[in-house]
């Protein structure tokens, strides 16, 4: 254990800090922005210059860096969205030549956004018996089918989708990985309300949609193999440890702010109990993320375990996190949307009901059991049952 | 000697769910959510099967039922998430004119469906620093938040010292505004009084909590449908979504969830009846078993309605099924009247334990 | 809902605290206590005269009150154990009337003990696979194998036995009902001690063992039925919300005495919350036995899920209720033995262990959770997996 | 920067974890419960490791490494069930006398393995009504219950004001007695003081919640040890037991048992290797961090250690396996030195919340 960064590092967070100094309530639109960040290695920092990104080596502990700097100062840290999180390192890693110097680029500077085409209505915790198919007519695939949880579904210009090319072959070898654009006639997009009264997801509708051939990503059937190559990414960042972190120091303000009867929540033992009991779990989840970014860099340190459960640890902490805020206010924590008396801008019951969903998205947490303990502790698998 | 429901109470029950599932479906509710429609209909037919006057005496117009009566016909509006002043016009309001024995006028009102009457308790069982009203024996100035039944005919008002006033819709100084929450199948909001008549119904503690009890008591057995509800929509559910070529509910993951939700929600049924029959038969144990029956009701329900949205998967979350209807009515039941916390320390000290 | 008894039953109530007044503090010996027992109908209440009871017709108010007055004055309520609570009842449903003539009266009046041969230590959730064997060799039954859980083995004098006697039959179908003498030669008895320290339970040895071919309930073959004629009997014992309430009102009066620094543990606000929770789940249970119990008179009252969840939620709730006592008490919680700091006579650490015994017996809470799901709400039962 | 066990100490674990497998198997763990035999050879085994000296610097002729160091041996010492005088001798004395800074002779003989000491700070983590002592600044009168390892050499007594004072076995007035308890892998006692001279080795507070922070860390590392043991246990168990014709691991149900042990354990792998690291590297941070781990797996501990035993049905009941050691070395750790509740008030405490 050592905790420090070591000199030369202090040095590397001076520069960052120096930059961030610079543009401190002076930055521009977000695509010079994001333009400006690659030039200086803050954005696609190790991504190769031939394909539109800085070029550094790998250096897990520069990345904290840069990530703490910013978080400090507040400044916008660039561009996200599914298709720099998930297509960009799926196309570096499988993607053609042309492919990469097509998309990546693009896509690094927030000139193409992307969607994601994955679950469907009846695929969901089983992904791959997905139905939406793809059927090859002369140099075109043709796709038909619906998929859902797409976020992002009206911005995006492109979707990275799959699709089932070889219905003759065993399910998860009958899948590819197409790339399409969303204008393709024949799509059609239907916002998805949820419980927050949001509409954080869509359905999208495919008709008759004509994909060129060569817009796939590896083989034909390969593309279960193809998603799952960054699957693992998405289910951790879906319940970060330092975001729990400040919701706690916000459920302790507000406990401190709030009163009944004249008495601050806080003074409440009760529901004193309950908060720190949650800070316990949240300082064991931040801890446990330590170890697992630490590990990235010493490579000598296994955290297989400790990875597995942080989405499902992290998602169910949060959902108990904000209820207790709901609880301790009372009639208060029921206000939501316009209500003048809400407190923290309404995020208390936003939250509540948003990791709720978390819980189950992603993989829900009863199918992360399942990964624990047949990946994790190789725990034998359920006997299958053969397609009727 | 019987525990359980008497046959004309199961009638009872029987028919506000067949007007219910008739009337209330959850397209209905859908509209009455999202085209701020008055529901007005739906409390007709309540008040043609009679519910207003339930436990209002016969002598004044009504049924002369009890709260137990009561109770089940507030589990059928819970399981049914239904949309109707039930909780002021029906309980509480009819048990504190009852006790307070100068209202004959409107408790017939009542019984007849004339008049409906709001739930302005928040100061009593906790102010917050936002609220706060003064009473000076003859007039209200302040506000009350997140008052039930806001735009009734009436409010029953109580107040940190726990009497009980009756302010009129049509006072002079009060003005009413909505209070947006997330549960929308109630309507919630402001009132402002401003030199407003109040004519008080009761200064007797006993009588506030006789009152209380019983709101508590109509809101834990709400709580007992709508989790009920989700139950009977989980195994539903479970029974004809497939992944992995099987039903999910052949996972033993998901029937044990669903014998869980069941194993927590099952004891619940008779507590209620227990808790009811106490508000009218057991004086001596009406207290505690209000309090116990919130606060368990309270507890059960977050966790049914956490593991039944679960059970429904990413389609629990959307509004497609419409599910969230009953997790946000859960809610609501939890933070009204004292949450589980705050009630649970005042069953200690209705035993003397603190 | 009706919670008094009626004027008939409350001068049947005068009759049984007359009768109980009379022997308060002049109770002989059990087993002749017993016989005053039955002849006073305040045993064996039921069972027809012929087979040595008392011969009332069922009246569960009656059965009710007897319960309550015997309670009440603490006056020993006659013999147990598991002859009388689940053999004779198999007995009258299932036996011959030999066997009725010969079975029911002796142990009725305590004059035969009997133990019971279930599990086995590879039959346990999976009961029906067990395996040990009865081969019919002339007019005799030659028992050989295994049974475990078996209390009271050491002072029974009989034993009723599930054995395979077809084993080429479905593993349901091939199993039959012995009774047999505990002096048997080839019956070895082994205490099995349990984490409490004590041998609540033995193992028990069959090798050779010779049993009569007529001393078989039921056909052969026909076993399971029998055993599953009365095993729901034994369940609900296991958790009597009556005993919770008891164990209850001794954590309260513990926490009025017990003190940290001075300060009752009832004045500790986090602990006096976790009693009130176990109250309010101590009240619910309580009532919902009432329900169940009302629903033997009005046999309208549908109580089928009430029933099944009682084993599993009152022996979870006994379990945390003793765990409370343990964590309010810190050190002093870990007494135990012949420790003079004893409180309650060492029975929270007992009966923490010992309920935990439970949530595993008499059907796991897993077994319990497959038994809801699948009997309680017809949800569909898993795949089969074919026998290897 | 590095977030993790360094090679050393991984060495370190290893070498004590091959000592215990095997010098300590159930068998030799039953046989000094029940035989009462005395674990010298196991506590050999351990001075041969230079364990008894780990955190006593090289000068005083310890192995001058750190609270980290400590809580390893104290995961691998749980997870063996290991009876050993560790509490005291290697953790809690030693950062007791360096902070006194009077007592190199005692610290010498304790890294020598010659002296071993016993932990008496009941009366200053929550004073029951049995117990209580004086202390007149030279001498003790009363008694100390549930002392951790009673009859060692020396015994570490905290007053109710926070002092710390050292009783050797031989003073006079001194008489000890077994007391059981439910974890017999852990030799307690008491003492009763009649006019007992005793050594002050602090009376600054910050002393005092030094060596209790560290004494609490130990438990908490020791918990985590014997819940990872009792994982293990679970998942090997249900892999062999077969009932339905499947191995048990094959059932969702029992697999999800699993998964949850390791959610819930997992984390607090790294939060004992922060709070270890904390009690020598971040003095600000390290009480919060000791309160927090003690009270987390207390509560984790628990329920591993109830999931562990029904993954293993009746034969987690039974003695055969000896699953129950485990259960009660946890149950021990949890009540020893504050218990959850107290602890996490503490923790708000720390904090200026309360």
């Amino acid at each position: 254990m050592d905790l420090s960064y070591g000199e030369g590092y202090e040095q590397f967070r001076e520069e960052v800090h120096t930059f961030l100094e610079k543009y401190r309530g002076k930055v521009p639109r977000p695509i010079e922005w994001q333009k400006i960040l690659i030039e200086n290695g803050y954005a696609a920092r190790t991504i190769p210059k031939e394909y539109g990104g800085y070029g550094a080596e790998p250096d897990i502990l520069q990345a904290r860096i840069i990530a703490e700097e910013f978080a400090k100062s507040q400044v916008s840290p660039g561009m996200g969205g599914q298709g720099i999180s998930m297509l960009v390192p799926t196309l570096l890693e499988m993607g053609t030549e042309e492919q990469k110097k097509q998309f990546v680029g693009p896509t690094l500077r927030g000139e193409l956004v992307w969607c994601q085409g994955y679950s469907e209505p009846n695929a969901g915790s089983d992904l791959a018996s997905l139905t939406t198919s793809a059927v090859l007519d002369g140099d075109e695939w043709v796709v038909n089918g619906q998929k859902i949880w797409t976020s992002t579904a009206q911005t995006a210009h492109w979707i990275f989708c799959l699709v089932r090319s070889e219905p003759e072959a065993p399910k998860h070898q009958g899948i590819s990985f197409l790339l399409f654009r969303m204008d393709t006639p024949g799509i059609e997009i239907k916002p998805l309300v949820d419980m927050t009264g949001n509409a954080n997801f869509n359905e999208v509708f495919f008709t008759d949609v004509r994909v060129p051939q060569d817009q796939i990503v590896g083989k034909r059937g390969q593309g279960w193999v193809v998603a799952n190559a960054i699957l693992g990414h998405e289910r951790g960042s879906l319940a970060s440890p330092d975001a729990t972190l400040t919701r706690f120091n916000a459920l302790v303000s507000l406990m401190k702010d709030e009163t009944i009867n004249g008495q601050r929540l806080i003074d409440i033992p009760a529901y004193r109990d309950r908060l720190m009991r949650i800070q316990g779990r949240a300082m064991a989840a931040q801890f446990n993320e330590m170890r697992i970014f630490s590990a990235r860099i010493n490579k000598k340190q296994d955290t297989k375990l400790a990875g597995m459960i942080v989405k499902m640890q992290g998602t169910e902490l949060r959902h108990e996190l904000e209820g207790l805020a709901i609880d301790a206010m009372g009639e208060l924590g029921l206000a939501f949307g316009d209500n003048p008396y809400l407190r923290g801008g309404g995020m208390w019951q936003y939250q509540y009901m948003y990791f709720l969903g978390l819980v189950i998205g992603g993989g829900t947490n009863q199918i992360q059991k399942n990964i624990i303990s047949e990946r994790g502790l190789d725990m034998p698998r359920e006997p299958k049952v053969e397609k009727k | 000697m019987e525990f359980g429901l008497s046959e004309e109470q199961t009638l009872l029950q029987d028919s506000v769910n067949r007007f219910l599932d008739d009337r209330v479906p959850l397209d209905r509710v859908r509209k009455f959510v999202t085209d701020g429609d008055d529901g007005d209909d739906i409390w007709q037919g309540l008040i043609e099967l009679g519910v207003p006057g339930l436990i209002i005496p016969e002598s004044a117009g009504g049924v002369g039922l009890g709260c137990l009566d009561a109770a089940i016909v507030a589990e059928a509006l819970g399981y049914h998430v239904t949309p109707a002043p039930f909780l002021g016009s029906v309980v509480m309001a009819p048990v504190a004119l009852i006790e307070g024995g100068n209202q004959e006028d409107l408790l017939r009102a009542i019984a007849a469906g004339d008049s409906t009457v709001g739930v302005a308790f928040g100061e009593a069982v906790g102010a917050r620093a936002d609220a706060g009203f003064e009473w000076d024996g003859a007039r209200l100035n302040g506000k009350a938040l997140f008052v039930i039944d806001y735009l009734a005919d009436y409010v029953l008002v109580a107040t940190s010292d726990k009497k009980i006033l009756l302010v009129s819709s049509a006072a002079d100084g009060l003005s009413r505004k909505a209070l947006t929450t997330v549960e929308k199948t109630r309507r919630t909001g402001e009132l402002v009084f401003k030199n407003t008549p109040a004519e008080l119904i009761s200064e007797d503690p006993n009588v506030y909590f006789r009152v209380l009890d019983a709101g508590r008591v109509m809101l834990a057995a709400d709580t007992l449908g709508a989790a009920q509800n989700m139950i009977d929509q989980s195994v539903a559910y479970a029974k004809v979504r497939e992944q992995f070529n099987r039903p999910i509910g052949s996972f033993q993951a998901v029937k044990h969830m669903c014998a869980q939700m069941v194993a927590d929600l099952e004891p619940c049924r008779a507590m209620i009846w227990y808790a009811g029959y106490a508000l009218d038969q057991l004086p001596e144990e009406a207290r505690l078993t209000a309090c116990h029956s919130k606060a368990h009701l309270s507890e059960v329900g977050r966790s049914v309605s956490k593991t039944a949205t679960e059970v429904h998967g990413g389609m629990g979350f959307t509004d497609l099924l419409g599910l969230h209807y009953w997790f946000k009515r859960i809610g609501f039941n939890r933070q009204m009247l004292g949450a589980p916390e705050m009630i649970r320390e005042e069953a200690a000290q209705v035993q003397d334990l603190c």
